[in-house]
């Protein structure tokens, strides 16, 4: 099976990690798409949680927004916003949450607020939202990113959600930070005593060292490399067929009210 | 108790210019024919009050309306940035605009301490980011059993929370089904609390555990079917996800965006004829 | 994942000795017989903690099961006294009952923070009374804002929570619907959350914004109809009032009291047998 | 019309403080009958929330306790008490909240936790409950009890809920605290300045000297004495109906559940 493209690559390895019953806390766009994926797979039981306030949400087809009506109408039920940050996020109850920005750096920190300066920012990016606290409270984080040497960078502009920064372990921080970064030339995971991430996993057909020019720091390549498979036909399928049933669905006008 | 105003004399008597102004709504309910009014009527010097600018603020930070933001995560959702909150804090276009920075969390532990009138709101957050570097305003206390140092925010109390819902009914009491983000939480927080609603009713169905805002907390109630629009209102309407897609274009060029404003909001009299004018050729 | 057990595995399985255990339902859905089985099984040493002790708890601490009571309005609503709590407080019998008091606002607060894994809850209360200056558990901290000293509570994180709820599915949603009072506070806040339910649904229906517990959060579901009597559950059953006026003469007289216990509940192997015992003849 | 009953004059008393469109905080018992007959006579807009989470709840019969389903199904919504306690108690919401104690002294402060030192008492009594912050964040506080020497006393055994006290103003309490003690020989009010409970108005055919004698402290008795008039035919006939209407429903037998 080689007719798929890297972003089925991508989203193919994210489902892969997903276990069946795994409570997560999920972003709009890819991390979508693979915890969708895995709940239409290999993981039936894989509980999706949107920070607009639905709890266990089946959709049929991906959402635009965090927020579609389609998550509520197939959810177990609806909460407030805050209930989701106190007493889901907070309290320690998510196993995996979701997490991609404009930068990483080699420790898995994050950026999703501003290129250049805070005070005079080149380029003003929408902010933490639910990032901060994801990133700190959920009990791993799984980061998803295209790689590119502008958005993995050795210094990043402005620290929105902490990785493995130096004082995480006295930080008031319960979760263990990111476990792995799930990019479009392998997969990186941090190292135990440094945190820094390096290279762990190889993509068919992708060598090491297209994934370290796509890195913009020093990457290391770990000793022993593993190798994640292809998709299958079967993961392509109901991956295929879940795009084909939202691009259908979001093809239908939708009516100005009157 | 409960005033029925039209949506124009509501903002007219409730928000006068400098107001700090909460439009609520988590992607669904967003009050965009509030916000459009609040354009209107040339409102200025506003502090708004939101987790997710969306749409209705860029149109009113485009405008001029906002001083002052205060936020979690401003970007077009599933779409991108918002190109009018982007051009005021990197150009200051039309005018500067103040941040007031958060995250979720914080916001909603700020909006839940304004509900519940208390001074500040505590949250075990801010944990491994350079947010409190840059907004004083995040604080922290110590716990007093167990000596942990815990992120404090401040109250939102805003002047004036606007919120879009499906029904109330003759006496003001406000019901709400679908998500609804921080909508409860902002609505018992305000000194004023507005609601356009799609619909208003002899009687509404029994709530039992559903979301209502009974009627002595709700300041003023307006009729404003498809007061939600690009947004949605569960049961009624769906997102309008192609204007989302289209506001991006529209809203990347001072031009376009102040040709649009002009034409469709500043060029119509109220939220019917706003809609009316979308239907007529291209928006 | 959510485990499907008969009452009394449940229980053996998760409450050991010594163990702090809430049983929570303001009124409504109290789980009698949850707290029957404890008092079959013999348990001991307990931490009970609940806002309003009611008969369960007279019948726990009368059978000696308590040493310590978190609580804040212990009494017979709409009768009187619960007159194994002022036995145990007066008198010490069957044995010295420890008391943390508090107010119902305190409580709620405990359990709030308890269920958002803060260590302390923070209220403008606890004013003008002497409670703190019997409980040392309610502190202050000062507003970095304001200045302003507002009391805490330390959260209340029970080992275990036990709840009775008209419904559950088969993958353990617990769906609630009525007097909810802290419910899914206290249920959230529990290390091993139990609940009895009139009954097991292949489908619950929609929630959208009702009250219900995901199967997540949902350590056990035991099977338990008339679980509330003499509470009530909302279109199961009414609250059996002639009962709590009975149980102030029964609970009035020590040997009555333990003669009665030892028909009903130590004698039965059940809640259905205990029901039948009851049925047959003068309670 | 003076065939009635002094618990009617009291319930009558205090229905007749009561204005439509007031938010009262209410308790079971006499307070429940005041509140409802205003509400079945001269203040239908009355808005009755009941601790247990019931707001705006109307019922037809009167609860036997705080949390009877009826009040769940006549009630605008139902909320989990918690909110009850932050969004609208403290909030500041509450326009008159109802109290009553086994011990209230002079400025109105009330005990309902024990008779006797708290480590030892010699009558255990229910202790706080609502009371506590009804007390400190009701924007005025009515107390209903009967008088008597034993509960009108000049020293509380433990002050579980705060009157007048001294410091009240800088305590953080947020209301304004009792306004009105309605007993069955009459009713006392505060003195502006120092609090006290002064006897200010007068039941038909009660002297203010039976109020003295049935007040543990040295009661005052104000210079302009009002006098409340008896309760009035329809008042008495709602009061009735509602009471007859309430025994009749709690009459009906209840099954076990099987």
């Amino acid at each position: 099976m080689s007719d798929y493209s890297r972003d089925e690559m991508m989203t193919v390895a994210a489902a892969r990690l997903l276990w069946d019953g795994c409570i997560t806390f999920v972003g709009i766009g890819l991390p979508s798409a693979a915890c969708n994926l895995a709940r239409l797979s290999h993981a039936p039981g894989l509980v999706l949680i949107y920070e607009s306030g639905t709890i266990n949400t089946r959709p049929t087809v991906l959402p635009l927004s965090i927020g579609d009506g389609e998550l509520a109408e197939t959810a177990a039920c609806v909460v407030p916003l805050p209930d989701i940050f106190s007493d889901y996020l907070q309290a320690g109850r998510i196993d995996v949450g979701f997490l991609g920005a404009a930068q990483i750096d080699r420790h898995g920190n994050l950026n999703s607020t501003v290129i250049g300066p805070y005070g005079k920012p080149r380029t003003r990016l929408p902010g933490a939202g639910g990032a901060t606290e994801i990133a700190a409270q959920a009990k791993q984080v799984f980061i998803v990113m295209k790689a590119s040497p502008r958005s993995f960078v050795p210094r990043l502009d402005f620290q929105t959600s902490g990785g493995h920064f130096a004082g995480r372990a006295a930080s008031g921080a319960r979760g263990g930070g990111p476990a792995v970064v799930v990019t479009d030339v392998g997969i990186l995971k941090p190292q135990a005593a440094s945190g820094e991430l390096v290279l762990t996993v190889l993509y068919p057909g992708i060598p090491a060292e297209e994934a370290r020019a796509a890195i913009g720091w020093p990457l290391t390549i770990a000793q022993e490399l593993e190798s994640m498979p292809a998709p299958t036909a079967a993961e392509l399928a109901v991956l295929r067929a879940l795009e084909a049933r939202t691009a259908a669905a979001h093809r239908q006008p939708v009516r100005l009210p009157t | 108790m409960t005033e029925f105003l039209p949506l124009a004399k509501a903002i007219e008597k409730h928000v006068p210019d400098g107001a700090s102004i909460a439009l609520e709504g988590f992607t669904h309910l967003i009050p965009f024919a509030a916000g459009h009014e609040l354009i209107r009527q040339g409102r200025r010097d506003l502090h708004l009050i939101r987790m997710t600018p969306d749409l209705i603020y860029d149109q009113l930070i485009g405008m001029g309306a906002a001083r002052r933001l205060t936020f979690s995560w401003g970007g077009n959702p599933g779409v991108g940035s918002l190109h009018r909150l982007r051009d005021a804090v990197e150009q200051a276009w039309p005018r500067p605009l103040e941040l007031d920075e958060h995250s979720h969390a914080g916001m909603a532990a700020a909006y839940r301490a304004g509900a519940a009138r208390l001074p500040f709101g505590v949250l075990r957050g801010y944990i491994g980011t350079d947010l409190p570097a840059h907004n004083p305003r995040i604080r922290a206390v110590t716990c007093p059993y167990t000596g942990e140092a815990l992120a404090t925010v401040p109250a939102l109390n805003p002047d004036v929370t606007i919120l879009h819902a499906q029904r109330a009914d003759r006496l003001g009491n406000v019901a709400i089904e679908g998500i609804i983000g921080a909508q409860r939480e902002a609505g018992l927080a305000a000194k004023t609390l507005i609601v356009t609603v799609e619909e208003i009713v002899d009687e509404l169905p029994p709530a039992m555990n559903g979301v209502l805002l009974p009627h002595f907390v709700v300041g003023v109630v307006s009729p404003c079917p498809g007061g939600a629009w690009p947004s949605y209102a569960q049961g009624r309407y769906g997102r309008d996800n192609d204007f989302y897609l289209r506001w991006d274009e529209i809203a990347r060029d001072r031009a376009r965006f102040s040709a649009w404003m002009g034409r469709h909001v500043l060029g119509t009299p109220g939220h019917r004829e706003f809609l009316d004018s979308l239907r007529q050729g291209t928006a």
